[in-house]
């Protein structure tokens, strides 16, 4: 291999209506992360009460987005995603991981 | 002159497929049965439901022979959904937030075009010989009209009446209760023109339906043929189909209710016939026939619970969705198809004659 | 008398259009081919299914004139549906743990709905001049009666065969093979009545259809007629589509086989015509006429996949579905469409005539 | 000769229904509606479509009398497929990579089941009074032959084209643009005979088609009766639907097309004419009737959008999707469905008479 | 911001049969979580051999839920899910991760 | 319990491609994991571009892959994805987490 095998990175993971999804992808774009993962149907219960989607109002749907950040713009990311979290609720949890480069 | 009403039109609707599938639906989700149709199923049926219904309209359109009363329902159904969101809002103001009283408001407004097919299977079923028991083709274009402008009302009247962003909002009437630290705040204003535009105007079921409107006024009698045996034949049954799931879906958001308040639920029961009354009294006015009559108050009675939930989410963030889903969809949308629908009709037909 | 059967009946089933597409699934997937038909289209072509069965059962058991016969069937049915799962019980003990003798108890004992609607298909294709060669609406009835009295039965076995909860529980049969500590335990004697109660009756799919039939019942001609269209007209299609995604799964299912034993599989072979023949039996001991004893013989006959299942996992869960389903869906189904139907039919024209 | 076409076959396909559809969808997309159809809503859609054309032309085939023409059209259809990536392939190497002139020539030479079943469409509602304007069953074999051909073709060039893999492979024309490391590299040697075989014949669309016109060759008039209410009569309405979808999903492609430059967007657009002169000319030396000359000019015109694209991500990993599924969906396909299905037929018309 | 800008929490995720989810989900309740979110239609492979929902039969799903667990509250959620797992099999995973408050 | 209520592991989380889901499985069954769980239809954007399932092609699928891996299989099971992902694209993360045992 001509890299380094493995490369520190932050696993962030954000949980947030289905409506709102566009709105974190562009935050995570422009702080310039290099990629990012949406997983969507996903339901589940918070400060709003049970969501699930209920596949007529379309209303309770939550979607899964998950991003490996480089820790460099880490800063850049919580800053833009705090301001779209406060307005429109949802969770966003940070752990550590490793990018296994290849 | 109801007390006397003929109790049979309330029958005859309950025995309509469709309302007994509504029916077998609440009954399943009150069970607790794991009955369910997991999206995208209902997506699909509806909107087979909006294009099935635009295309007919459509062509029923060009068949009829527009006359200047056409305009002037059109005008009355956009003037309701413009005018009704108003009272709702300072009505509801007395026991509700700013945002979750606009949400209602714009909910209110707007129509249910689910509401509005099962009205106009209903009068099929009658098989009325006075060809006047039947929905003109301008009735559709009406409902079209009347998705959008009770949104934009809404979110007007959300933006009028916000607290000043400086200060705490108000408290999130939501269900969990958490620290308030972490609640949304009145952001009402960051919201641009064009994106309000496109979600009250392009909100995908508008879009269906009134491109269907128009596909339909242009496709001719012959485009209609075509596609009858998909668009027209199986309509009635697929209904039966939706309304299982609405019964399985409205009765499951009962449980918010507790949740809700009496005066809410009073609102939203009362509501229904109140608007119904008013649209019944324009079709009188504008000296509609009986089949557009019930149309009118069908569609001044009903409530949203697609395109103006979409719209608001994004407008209006604040306003807590499992109020203003719950009230039209568990509330004003029941009584609507099972009780309202036929009652409405009664009054015309006492009125009219 | 059977071999000298007229094969031309076997041949006429495997011609029918439904039967070809079960085999192109088949084939399809035993081929490695990447077709499928993602959630929820099965489910969704299976409530229509169960609907659209339900719904004309009903409404052929409102026009035909009941008599007693027809509640010695239901009574047969019930019966069956209980008894079977106590001697498959204690056959399979032999060989299986409590546990998943008990879950295949009651998978043979209830029935499977496609099956059944598969034997009406070929009945209908046949076009046979006499009557006596149609299914009596309540013959859907019957089917509905067989759903749960299994899955009671097969989760009461379950419990009074249950292990003494102290001791470590069977091994369990799975396919992984991971350390035993983490091993689910016997915890039937858990689940409460009421739990019970609710998966065995109130299943979305037992629901569905015993739902429709009753809608079926009421809604009268006029009602009927409305939604035919999207109830009946395109059933038979409709069978295809299920049938080619039945064809995928069970092929599908057949790697599982390996690790089930030639025993196993034996029985889910002939049990199929064991039953079906005590069913025919019971069929001529009540004078039904052919196509009725043909409905009692694949009901009899036929495994379930839907109801059961989901109940076991539920009620009996150290019971492994891998062997379960298995058998009824990727054994039993596919021996009693391909060979089964026509093999029973002609057994009865045989002792009928 | 063409700048005197008759401008009202244009006008004619432009009223039909399902390119209106198609027409609203683009719309919608292109003014950023949220509408959309979800998985696995098209894969219904699509695999219906594939049955019904597929059962249909099974049918047809056995009613019409088969002579050597038949099978002159069949192998031509098969060189067709073949012949076509050769030339493809050389003419975009001067612009692209191998890797993805490859999976383009693999893209070209196969087909468009829905550009072939509007031009069915098309050619129905034209309600010709010569039977020789409309297509043959033989003309769905043709088309179920036509699939496969060039995705082994493709592959082949590929392989025989490649970069030594000890090289660095082409630079990735992606969107993106990460760190070259990361980069998918030179494999397509390593997929076995076996997989390929597999992706090219058994892909779920092929076998769909080819399995449905067999079992249409063996049902007879009494099987198909049977499930025409399902499989033939809404078969437009429901091309509607789709096409709504294939309008949405071809609009938002195009934000692709920045990144894929003019050349190949000239490539996408001629193409489609080029390819179906040389369909139009074929068929007018093999003496076909003006519908079958259509069909095979459509098929040869078009390009494929399910199955190569699903053998390519396999066999040709290294080839960018987003260059030959934005090419052969956003582009192509517009391209005949709109203008190119009434021009194609206009030349016919001019050349035949 | 009046609040502290990261909290630690722990990160819950647990596969299990799409059936017993509701178990799990009422054992986190119980415990004293102010929110999960449940991902449906999830396929697998464990000690119960292959799962694939088949579409039929709808017994092969599983579900995976995720919880970031107030770790005051993590002792109950273990000892409230270990008879569910023991019960019904599926997997639990727990790690560390910062939620980002706002 | 007769067991350790916690396992160390590592909670490996591959993103690729739908079609080639099956290549990630069979490196990770070869390598000796005990168990995966694969989430179907996600969208995602990456070096490749954006992948949104459009439904019609069925081109631009992601699937989401979890497995909780033995630490002593994680060598074998880095070695065997490498040469995937190289050929396929996609994203391989690595983390810490503890298996709730039963
Ligand atoms: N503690 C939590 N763990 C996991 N997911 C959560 C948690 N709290 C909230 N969520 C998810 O985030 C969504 C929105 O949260 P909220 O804005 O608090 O209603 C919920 O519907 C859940 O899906
Ligand atoms: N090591 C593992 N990593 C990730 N998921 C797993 C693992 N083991 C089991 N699972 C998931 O948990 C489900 C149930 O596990 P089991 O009870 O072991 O069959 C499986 O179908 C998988 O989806
Ligand atoms: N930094 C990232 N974080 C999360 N997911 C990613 C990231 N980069 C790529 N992906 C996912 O992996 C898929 C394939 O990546 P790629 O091969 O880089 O196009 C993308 O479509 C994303 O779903
Ligand atoms: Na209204
Ligand atoms: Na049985
Ligand atoms: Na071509």
């Amino acid at each position: 291999m001509e890299q380094d095998p493995m490369r520190e990175v932050k696993r962030l993971e954000v949980v947030i209506d289905a409506l709102h999804v566009e709105a974190v992808l562009r935050t995570l774009h422009d702080a310039g992360v290099d990629g990012y993962t949406v997983v969507r149907e996903a339901s589940g219960w918070g400060d709003r009460g049970a969501r699930r989607p209920d596949g007529i109002s379309g209303v309770f749907e939550n979607c899964l987005i998950l991003c490996a950040v480089d820790p460099e713009v880490m800063e850049q990311v919580t800053t833009g995603l705090r301001p779209v979290l406060q307005r429109h609720g949802g969770v966003a949890l940070l752990s550590d991981a490793q990018w296994i480069t290849h | 002159m109801l007390w006397r009403m003929d109790p049979s039109l309330l029958l005859e609707n309950l025995r309509t497929p469709a309302i007994l599938f509504f029916v077998l639906g609440g009954v399943a989700a009150i069970l607790r049965s794991d009955l369910n149709l997991p999206q995208p199923i209902p997506k699909l049926l509806s909107i087979y439901l909006l294009m099935a219904i635009g295309l007919h309209g459509g062509v029923e359109l060009v068949r009829s022979d527009l006359d200047g009363r056409v305009f002037a329902v059109l005008g009355a159904a956009v003037a309701f959904s413009a005018a009704v969101p108003v009272w709702t809002f300072f009505l509801l103001r007395f026991k509700l937030g700013t945002a979750d009283a606009a949400a209602m408001a714009a909910t209110y407004g707007s129509i249910s075009a689910v509401t509005f097919i099962t009205a106009n299977n209903f009068l099929d079923n009658l098989h009325h010989p006075d060809p006047g028991y039947t929905a003109g083709g301008y009735m559709v274009a009406a409902m079209a009209l009347m998705e959008s402008p009770a949104i934009v009302v809404g979110v007007l009247l959300a933006r009028l009446f916000a607290a000043p962003p400086t200060s705490e909002a108000e408290p999130y009437a939501g269900l969990g209760g958490r620290a308030p630290g972490r609640r949304a705040r009145g952001g009402a204003a960051r919201l641009d023109g064009g994106e309000l535009f496109r979600e009250a105007f392009l909100n995908g079921a508008v879009v269906v339906l009134i491109g269907s409107l128009l596909i339909g006024c242009v496709i001719g009698e012959r485009g209609w043929t075509s596609v009858k045996p998909f668009m027209y034949d199986p309509f009635k049954g697929v209904l039966c189909l939706f309304l299982l799931d609405m019964g399985l879906v409205a009765a499951r958001r009962l449980s918010d209710l507790r949740s809700c308040g009496a005066w809410l639920i009073g609102f939203a029961v009362v509501s229904a016939p109140v608007h119904a009354a008013l649209g019944i009294a324009v079709a009188r006015g504008l000296g509609l026939e009986p089949g557009d009559a019930l149309m009118l108050a069908v569609l001044a009675g009903s409530a949203s619970y697609i395109a103006v939930p979409a719209a608001m989410r994004l407008a209006v963030p604040e306003a807590n969705p499992s109020i203003y889903v719950t009230m039209s969809l568990g509330v004003t949308f029941p009584v609507n198809i099972t009780v309202g629908i036929p009652v409405y009709l009664a009054v015309i037909q006492w009125w009219w004659s």
